[in-house]
């Protein structure tokens, strides 16, 4: 399931409701992405995320269905945020049921790396020298070819 | 046509959405943004500047610079995303 | 941090508490190992979990160690349980936070193959026809080999 | 020596902790193993049918058959794990 929202969410609250009452799974793995309160030595006092309503939700879950079809999944929950969030504050929380843990712990590794380099959203940090727009990294490249 | 601009490529142009009528043999992303560069300064020099850091979609899929359009297409521009 | 204990836990709010009022963290990576219903096919009504006591402890804390030689890690958390559990219970949590998402996933990996393998811990399951022990499984061995 | 069992090796030879005093010529897991099943029958038939599945450890650290033991060592044997 793909949930995309500006409002805040507990990650510990999801994930406890994303596994309660199964009986038919041995491994949940997750990811959660916080807020950083420093970037490259500056500080962060805030982050705004800005997002394609729309083809976000259509990128989401074409990530999704890639990842159930590479793996044996019972079940995926990705929520991403969008808006302004304080550091400390989640922003995506990627999580993934299977019968058996290699399935869970790979698929949630390549759902945030493919969401990172295939879903429209943008970074925009406040810092003491004002606002700036977060520039994409090689590394997330390379974290998302090495599932191609 | 629809054109939606996003991040940094729209705090650029001074525009976020428009909807733009470009001649007939517009029929790819590429040519559109030749176009569109005419109208908006700022895009051109971002196009020039950073050939590599603006992005496309066409009708909420990313594309290409070859990719074909037609009026009713919904087009968009924006920098490589940084999510997650 | 390392717990071994009796008792349940909740492993959503374990991991909520985890990160909470952390701001120089990028990634969480958690896995939450549960007690299936089913085994092969047959039905698992309850699972006894023995533990070597003293040498749990030590085995878990040389795996953390381990963990944050090899990552760049701000937290690691362990929580395993022993005793009977019901299926859909929390037997494992394993809780990663680095600044970087690929030390936080691939760290949470290593830590639950090598426990997996390498943690004084033996599963017994109760179905229909009686008690069985769990027997070791080879591809446990082959994920824990990978890090070698 | 204290000596240990878990799991199902425990519930073959029944006995799940003893203080044995073996002789002065066991210097070795190994060789306390094989001493160990002329008291305990269900031990020397597991370790005789099920070779690879005894794991042994020596003060709460995993040790193998040929790790040398003195008399105040704390040594278990044991199936391989399957906790996680």
């Amino acid at each position: 399931m793909i949930r995309v929202q500006g409002e805040p969410f507990d990650a510990g609250r999801e994930i406890g409701a994303f596994f309660e009452g199964r009986t038919d799974v041995g491994g949940i793995a997750t990811f959660i992405g916080l807020v950083r309160g420093h970037q490259s030595g500056t500080n962060v006092a805030a982050m705004t995320l800005e997002h394609f309503p729309g083809m976000t939700e259509r990128a989401l879950e074409a990530i999704e269905a890639e990842a159930r079809r590479r793996w044996q999944l019972s079940d995926v929950l990705v929520i991403h945020r969008y808006g302004r969030m304080l550091p400390g504050e989640p922003i995506v929380l990627v999580a993934t049921a299977s019968a058996h843990r290699a399935s869970a712990l790979d698929a949630c590794a390549f759902l945030i790396d493919w969401l990172k380099t295939k879903a429209p959203f943008w970074k925009r940090e406040e810092t003491a020298e004002g606002e700036r727009w977060v520039e994409a990294r090689a590394s997330d490249d390379e974290a998302a070819a090495r599932w191609d | 046509m629809r054109v939606r601009y996003f991040a940094w490529v729209r705090d650029r142009i001074g525009v976020s959405e428009e909807t733009v009528q470009p001649p007939a043999d517009v029929t790819t992303v590429g040519a559109l943004q030749v176009w569109l560069g005419e109208r908006h300064p700022a895009f051109a020099h971002a196009l020039e500047e950073y050939p590599d850091l603006v992005k496309s979609a066409v009708n909420l899929e990313f594309a290409g610079p070859s990719r074909s359009i037609k009026p009713t297409d919904d087009v968009a521009f924006f920098p490589p995303v940084t999510g997650g």
